[in-house]
């Protein structure tokens, strides 16, 4: 399966970052989720695939013994994601308060303080 | 005192929580705020002296040990970028005190600017790649709500474009924490140091050095990554402004000589040969930029990336010598980019406006404020007796010993060209009679007593310490120069968190 | 002598107060300084005479090896005198010229400055000390040109100075520093004792050429000369002080002071010597298309420049001894010829040579000055220009190719003659003219200063001894390094030299004559003003401005995409070229459980990229966000099928909120539209398909090298015993490494603090012009 | 938006939903779940009501504003990070006090942390969605 994740995980960058290279501003946001979560697939993928080994001990256990799943990327991209929420939740409201403010969604608007004269 | 270390990353979280629950008091909040950078201060000046004192501190968060908790380490550099933070936010909040309106205030400007120190002071000190991520991502949240903060037109147009790449660097440093993890299993600095220094062959080291490179490479600013900066920066209010280009840029700069010195020193030929390129790059284009802009704001915007390059030069060049002048301009460039920002303030108060062609006649209206800026402009073109150029001289020194002439002949040339720049703003904000300046902008009513002391104050002090890390260069320099030698020699830094070596 | 060097930048800082205090008589107070100066080195003449080299050391940047090291040698006393005598009487006669002008005060701080930055570039022995005191002429030099600064063009000559001498400064800079890592000293009087090291070294032409454009940009050599006509926008005492008396001799003391260093090879004379000569013509030529008094002082001044380092060059005893007299007598005329030029203008209000005459019953005691000035300088017996020009042609004579440079160095005499007539004699007893204002005799504190200086020239030539073993020996053994008999200067009865000198005076008084058909039928040509260096310096900051223009549209284009467009194509150039120097195989990459694929994993896989595609190819936003979703829970699903329950979790709530969040946002947005053109989604589309393969050929490259696993193992063995949980990434993110939670709960609070505030916060608009 | 089924199903859903964010809480130190999946549950309790009826509403039921909660959440969690200094002990060291409790087992600082980040999740969750419902 990490074949195909590797295509998966590619697949989604593509796609982020074709889209925030659009002019439109609320492409921009759908291209940062997209790389949102192509990162977030990255790490997983990279941890290293288990089927059904979560790493969760049984309650007979004192450790965790087997072939587990590595918790240490789950615990990163856990942390990640949630990051990325807040990131996300701003950016999406900045998009749509810009949005309203200038009445414009293309970015060739909105470029007026960053001219060289 | 090394358990005492996470303070400095919590007091600015307290500060800011309780700033946070004062919402509907802006007055409280201000004092909260003050009180907080005092208190950050209070704290760090020990720790710095603590660190020179023993060359490290570190402790390990929750009792874990290395390699398996956070690690949380000063080493001279650190400890001295704490101090220079806390400086530069304590002075920030004082001239906040009144360059920020109440509007801001009530929407959560103290508590943003505490966060946005949180991060600053975490990326400065922690000694974990993710843990360097969590800093920076909290860091740069704060910093994207600051630049927003207030909705005006040109604030939002410069916070999308500052969001976008900067999500995308973050996204890069993701890539990097997986491939960097993946591959080697570790996320503390001092283990990954270590088995990269082992013997087994060191799998994708240039890529993952190339991705941190980009990745921070964005957040330090250089070409041809740095095109938010200038973007943006002109947009907030000025107290933002200042303490973004004194700091952030800087945490960019710091990530990539702490991973540069301690991590990625394998196959170093290749890789400095790159940063010396970009090095280069950035400084002549960074000036050039800024020979071309008309606003007070973006001229030193342009100016600040073009030093950017001037810092990565001394860590592209990687002698002990280098690195000490880069540890000595870096402290030189965050006090005098936050007193060349602050300034913008006193200028946009005298002569009403922010574009220098509409400025004019402050050198006759306000002699002494003109020669404050006079001494600032002139240590950031190198001008000596000043701080600016004894990093300079070291470093084209470094360069020298290490024949990287080309390097040296664009560290000057950017340098003519600083002069340049600086020069002409002199000569039209300053210089220029006022009476060339479009009506609507002429005020010669105005005085310097029009310039509040809560502003005069911070632009003061910081001109002072320009004036004495130039006079005065000695104990500066050994400093830099100890943080140095702890850069160019990290076993003692492996050593001191992972213990002796089993 | 610390407190000697220093004391100029201390009283210059107390001058504005002493000024707006006393006023005028402030002058008198201050003037006060530099005759202390002056007294106090003339105290070291006896010692530096008996051949004593005197130091003085203060720390200043012990790890750099940097310090304050003074060395007063015959060279630095020379100089030294010659800029507090010069400064006092300049210090006098500016509180006449700018008096009552309101930045009186600030003038005296600047010039005091830059007192001391002279002083101290002739007395560092330390090469950093020395370049420090450098710059600080230059900025001082900066400040006093722009005095006038309501002026454009005041403006633009100081800048153009600064930009300029600061070029120059700064392969000064480059050039110690090379000097330095030859020798291992920053120290001169060090270097003295290993001089045919640098000579050696393969680093000497470098080192050469860097200080030789370093010199010649501060004393206004040909490329460089242009700046220094244009500085004369200065106020006159500035002129006189800096630009004929002290600074641009900065770079001759530096020719000088190196000249046992790094003189005396082929390199040396092949190319100062021409150098020298050539600006030494150029300068005699252009002083003869002037009328302005003060352009035409400051081209003699270039000429004059050009034949002290003509003699440098030389690097003979005689040669040497030709320069220092001729810096001493040159100093004390040029600073006499441009007193008198301020006096003229102050009085009439013009400085045009064709519109000035008849001045001499008007202000006698001037004209007498002038007189004496204008007569040393032409170098009549026997005033100290005449033993300065005796030895020039003495020396001319004796070096290779003696004809050429004896007949240039005639021909700069005879402009000598002609110019100190043109400025000194010509206004007083020309008889019509045409003046602004009806001209009275000066104030004692202007005249006094062009009388001193005059009857200086007069009897220190009538006593050339007094000057000659106090001064000018001891210069001359320390600009060569070592001690040798100089022939008392004296007359000589007839020979070549006294007929060639008596030549360039008839020559001289001849177009003195018929100057103002010379200068009409000489200004008809002048190529100078459209191709010269003047022009190419314009051209060369037209050209920049043009290119750091062109360059900032490219790269600052103000349009987010195309940053965007610039980030992503570096990273997947880097990238690329990183993953080819880490020498990844393609065998390698794909060696790894292809088929190990089951089939509700494909479908997930299959599902996750369609939506993908459809997010990005959705015209309609709604369709894009339901898309997001599906993608969101497609990664949930892995997250689910490889063992990642907390994780699943989190993803299905966050996507949830996220989804309806966008919702929420989403009718007040506009139609998905396609704003960009075909051929650039197309760019983009190829752009963004490449760095998606680097990124998956990076994962599997990750996956062909794993590595680690002791951490994992620490967490697994501890988790329950020492962190008291079973679910080990729970304990990781509250425990082990729950320093990450911290900063994660952090951001998510401030990024809703940011989603409020953006919401609500309204700044008023108002408030936008009083930030 | 307001359908009589939604909003009915929402009274029932609330407290159940509530209660499975708390256990989600609980647990969390032993099973899947922990602080950000139970705030998220939470929050999404919340949400539904909001939608169900109005953003009003759902504040009244909620009673504090979720800007303090996520306030206190990080005062909760950087005081639990702060305990064990006050032991002499490294920043955030875990203190576990002996007695087991039922239903919530050992309670220890990393629990207490769990809480405020449950307490801050919610809150941002909310503060943002009510932000956002309320323009």
């Amino acid at each position: 399966m990490e074949v195909e994740l590797a295509v998966a995980v590619g697949g989604l960058y593509a796609a982020g970052i074709y889209l925030v290279m659009r002019r439109s501003i609320i492409k921009l946001i759908i291209g940062l989720s997209l790389l949102g979560h192509a990162a977030n697939l990255l790490i997983f993928t990279m941890g290293g695939l288990v089927r059904g080994q979560p790493p969760v001990m049984h309650p007979w256990e004192t450790r965790l013994v087997g072939g587990f799943a590595d918790p240490i990327p789950e615990a990163l991209i856990l942390t990640a994601i949630v990051i990325g929420f807040g990131v996300q939740a701003f950016a999406i409201v900045l998009i749509k308060h810009t949005y309203q403010a200038t009445g414009t969604e293309d970015l060739k608007d909105l470029q007026s303080s960053d001219l060289t004269s | 005192m090394s358990n005492a270390l996470p303070l400095i990353i919590v007091i600015p979280l307290l500060t800011a929580v309780i700033a946070l629950s004062f919402r509907h008091r802006p007055g409280i909040q201000r004092a909260v705020g003050f009180a907080g950078s005092l208190v950050l201060l209070c704290a760090s000046v020990p720790i710095f002296l603590c660190v020179l004192e023993r060359g490290y501190l570190s402790t390990q968060i929750g009792s874990w040990p290395a390699p398996y908790g956070i690690t949380i380490v000063a080493d001279t550099l650190s400890a001295l970028l704490i101090v220079a933070t806390a400086l530069v936010v304590l002075l920030i909040s004082i001239a906040s005190w009144i360059e920020i309106d109440p509007a801001r205030e009530s929407f959560g400007y103290t508590p943003l600017l505490h966060f946005l120190i949180m991060g600053i002071c975490g990326s400065f000190l922690t000694g974990d790649v993710f843990n360097l991520y969590v800093w920076f991502e909290v860091m740069l949240i704060a910093s994207f709500v600051l630049l927003g903060l207030g909705g005006e037109k040109p604030q939002l147009e410069g916070t999308i474009k500052y969001v976008a790449l900067n999500l995308l660097s973050s996204a890069l440093f993701l890539a990097a924490i997986g491939v960097l993890y993946g591959t080697y299993g570790t996320l503390n600095m001092a283990d990954l140091a270590m088995q990269l220094r082992e013997s087994r062959p060191s799998h994708l080291v240039i890529t993952l050095a190339t991705l941190f490179l980009l990745a921070f490479g964005i957040k330090a600013a250089v070409f041809p990554l740095f095109f938010w900066l200038p973007a943006s920066y002109h947009t907030p209010p000025v107290p933002i402004s200042a303490i973004f280009a004194g700091l952030l840029t800087k945490v960019g700069i710091y990530s990539l000589i702490r991973f540069f010195t301690l991590i990625f020193t394998q196959d170093a030929e290749t890789l400095h040969r790159l940063i010396l390129i970009l090095a280069a790059l950035t400084m002549i284009v960074g000036i050039l930029g800024a020979l071309v802009q008309k606003d007070f704001r973006r001229i030193i915007s342009f100016n600040l990336i073009s030093h950017i390059g001037t810092l990565l030069a001394g860590l592209g060049l990687f002698t002990p010598l280098a690195l000490a002048g880069t540890v000595f301009y870096l402290i030189h460039d965050i006090v005098s980019k936050t007193c060349l920002f602050l300034f913008t303030s006193v200028v946009q108060r005298l002569g009403g406006s922010g574009d220098i062609r509409n400025l004019g006649g402050l050198y006759r209206s306000n002699p002494r404020i003109s020669l404050l800026f006079a001494i600032v402009a002139l240590s950031v073109a190198g001008i000596p007796p000043l701080s600016g150029f004894w990093g300079k001289l070291v470093l084209v020194q470094a360069g020298l010993i290490k024949r990287e002439y080309w390097l040296v002949a664009a560290i000057l040339f950017a340098s003519i060209l600083t002069l340049y720049s600086m020069c002409s703003i002199w000569s039209e904000a300053f210089w220029k009679d006022s009476s060339g300046t479009p009506v609507e902008f002429a005020n010669p009513g105005r005085k310097a007593s029009s310039i509040p002391l809560l502003l005069l104050a911070p632009i003061t002090s910081l001109v002072l310490l320009i004036l004495l890390m130039g006079i005065w260069p000695a104990p500066f320099f050994e400093t830099a120069k100890l943080a140095a030698q702890q850069l160019s020699n990290p076993d003692h830094y492996i050593r001191t968190i992972l213990g002796e070596k089993p | 002598m610390i407190y000697a060097l220093l004391a100029g930048f201390a009283v210059g800082l107390l001058a504005p107060v002493a000024v707006r205090a006393l006023r005028d008589r402030a002058r008198w107070l201050i003037t006060l300084l530099p005759l202390g100066l002056f007294t106090y080195f003339s105290h070291y003449v006896p010692r530096i005479q008996s051949g004593e080299r005197i130091f003085f050391h203060y720390s200043w940047l012990p790890d750099l090896e940097i310090g304050l090291s003074l060395c007063l040698d015959g060279l630095s006393l020379l100089f030294a005198l010659l800029i507090t005598v010069v400064g006092a009487i300049v210090c006098a006669y500016s509180g006449e010229y700018l008096s009552g002008h309101r930045d009186l005060g600030r003038f005296y701080a600047t010039l005091l400055a830059f007192m001391a930055s002279m002083l101290g570039v002739v007395l560092s022995d330390n090469l950093i000390a020395l370049f420090v005191f450098w710059e600080l002429t230059s900025v001082t030099s900066y400040v006093l040109i722009g005095f006038d600064h309501e002026r454009e063009a005041a403006r633009s000559s100081a800048l153009q100075a600064l930009l300029v001498t600061g070029l120059g400064g700064l392969t000064l800079l480059a050039a110690f520093l090379l000097m330095k890592q030859v020798t291992g000293t920053f120290e001169t009087s060090a270097m003295l004792q290993g001089a045919s090291q640098l000579t050696a070294s393969p680093l000497y032409p470098a080192i050469f050429f860097l200080i030789l454009a370093g010199a010649a940009t501060k004393s206004a050599q040909i490329p460089f000369h242009f700046w220094l006509p244009n500085a004369m926008e200065a106020p006159t005492p500035v002129s006189t002080y800096l630009h004929a008396a002290t600074m641009v001799k900065a770079g001759v003391y530096l020719l000088a002071r190196f000249s046992p260093i790094l003189g005396g090879t082929e390199l040396w004379q092949n190319w100062i010597i021409p150098l020298g000569a050539g600006t030494m013509v150029t300068g005699a030529w252009l002083a003869l298309v002037q009328k302005d008094l003060k352009r035409i002082l400051a081209c003699t001044t270039v000429s004059a420049l050009g034949i002290c380092v003509l003699l440098i060059g030389m690097g003979t005893p005689t040669s040497l001894h030709a320069c220092m007299l001729f810096l001493a007598a040159h100093g004390l005329y040029k600073g006499g010829l441009f007193l008198v030029a301020g006096i003229i203008d102050h009085e009439t209000g013009t400085r045009d040579a064709e519109d000035l005459g008849r001045l001499g019953r008007a202000m006698p005691l001037t004209c007498a000055a002038a007189f004496l000035t204008a007569l040393s300088s032409a170098g009549v017996y026997p005033f100290l220009g005449f033993i300065g020009k005796e030895l020039l042609y003495e020396s001319t004579l004796n070096a290779s190719l003696p004809f050429l440079f004896t007949s240039s160095a005639v021909f700069t005499g005879m402009v000598f003659v002609t110019m100190g007539g043109i400025v000194a004699v010509r206004p007083f007893f020309r008889g019509d003219a045409q003046l602004p204002k009806i001209p009275h005799e000066p104030p004692p504190g202007m005249w006094l200063g062009p009388l001193v200086f005059g009857s200086l020239g007069l009897l220190l030539g009538l006593f050339p001894g007094i000057l000659h073993s106090s001064l000018i020996v001891p210069a001359v053994h320390a600009s060569l390094g070592q001690s040798v008999a100089l022939e008392h200067p004296a007359w000589h009865g007839w020979d070549l030299k006294l007929l060639l000198s008596i030549g360039s005076l008839l020559a001289g008084g001849a177009v003195f004559w018929k100057w103002s058909i010379v200068r009409k039928f000489l200004a008809g040509w002048s190529i100078f003003r459209q191709v010269g260096p003047a022009a190419l310096y314009d051209s060369s900051l037209t050209l920049l401005e043009v290119i750091a223009r062109r360059q900032t549209r490219f790269f600052q284009s103000g349009r987010l995409n195309i940053y965007l467009l610039t980030v992503v194509l570096t990273a997947v150039a880097f990238l690329s070229w990183a993953l080819s120097r880490d020498e990844l195989s393609v065998s390698d990459l794909l060696l790894h459980r292809w088929r190990d694929v089951r089939l509700y994993e494909a479908i997930i896989a299959v599902v996750l990229l369609t939506s993908t595609v459809i997010a990005v190819k959705a015209d309609s936003l709604l369709v894009a966000i339901v898309a997001l979703g599906v993608v969101g829970y497609s990664v949930a699903l892995v997250f689910l099928l490889f063992s990642a329950p907390d994780l699943a979790m989190t993803q299905f709530a966050i996507e949830t909120l996220s989804v309806i969040l966008l919702m929420l946002v989403l009718f007040r947005l506009p139609r998905l539209k396609n704003l960009s053109r075909r051929r650039n989604r197309l760019r983009d589309g190829i752009i963004a398909l490449s760095a998606g393969a680097v990124t998956a050929l990076l994962v599997l490259a990750v996956n062909a090298s794993r590595g680690g696993g002791k951490i994992v193992t620490f967490y697994a063995e501890n988790s329950l015993v020492l962190a008291k949980g079973r679910n080990v990434v729970n304990v990781i993110l509250v425990d082990f490494r729950g320093f990450d939670t911290l900063g994660e709960i952090t951001v998510l609070t401030v990024a809703a603090i940011g989603v409020y505030s953006l919401v609500k916060l309204r700044v008023p608009s108002g408030e936008e012009g009083d930030r | 938006m307001s359908s009589i089924i939604l909003s009915t199903a929402t009274r029932f859903l609330l407290p159940l939903l509530l209660l499975l964010s708390v256990y989600l809480l609980f647990r969390g130190h032993n099973e899947p779940g922990g602080g950000f999946v139970g705030g998220l549950v939470a929050a999404s309790a919340f949400s539904l009501y909001m939608i169900a009826f109005n953003v009003e509403k759902a504040r009244r039921i909620l009673r504090i504003d979720p800007r303090s909660l996520m306030g206190a959440g990080l005062f909760l969690a950087s005081v639990s990070a702060w305990i064990s200094l006050l032991q002499g002990r490294p920043f955030m060291t875990g203190i576990w006090v002996e007695k087991v409790f039922p239903v919530i087992g050992k309670v220890g600082t990393p629990f207490l942390f769990d809480v405020g980040v449950y307490l801050v999740v919610i809150g941002v969750s909310l503060t943002i969605l009510f932000t956002m419902a309320e323009e």
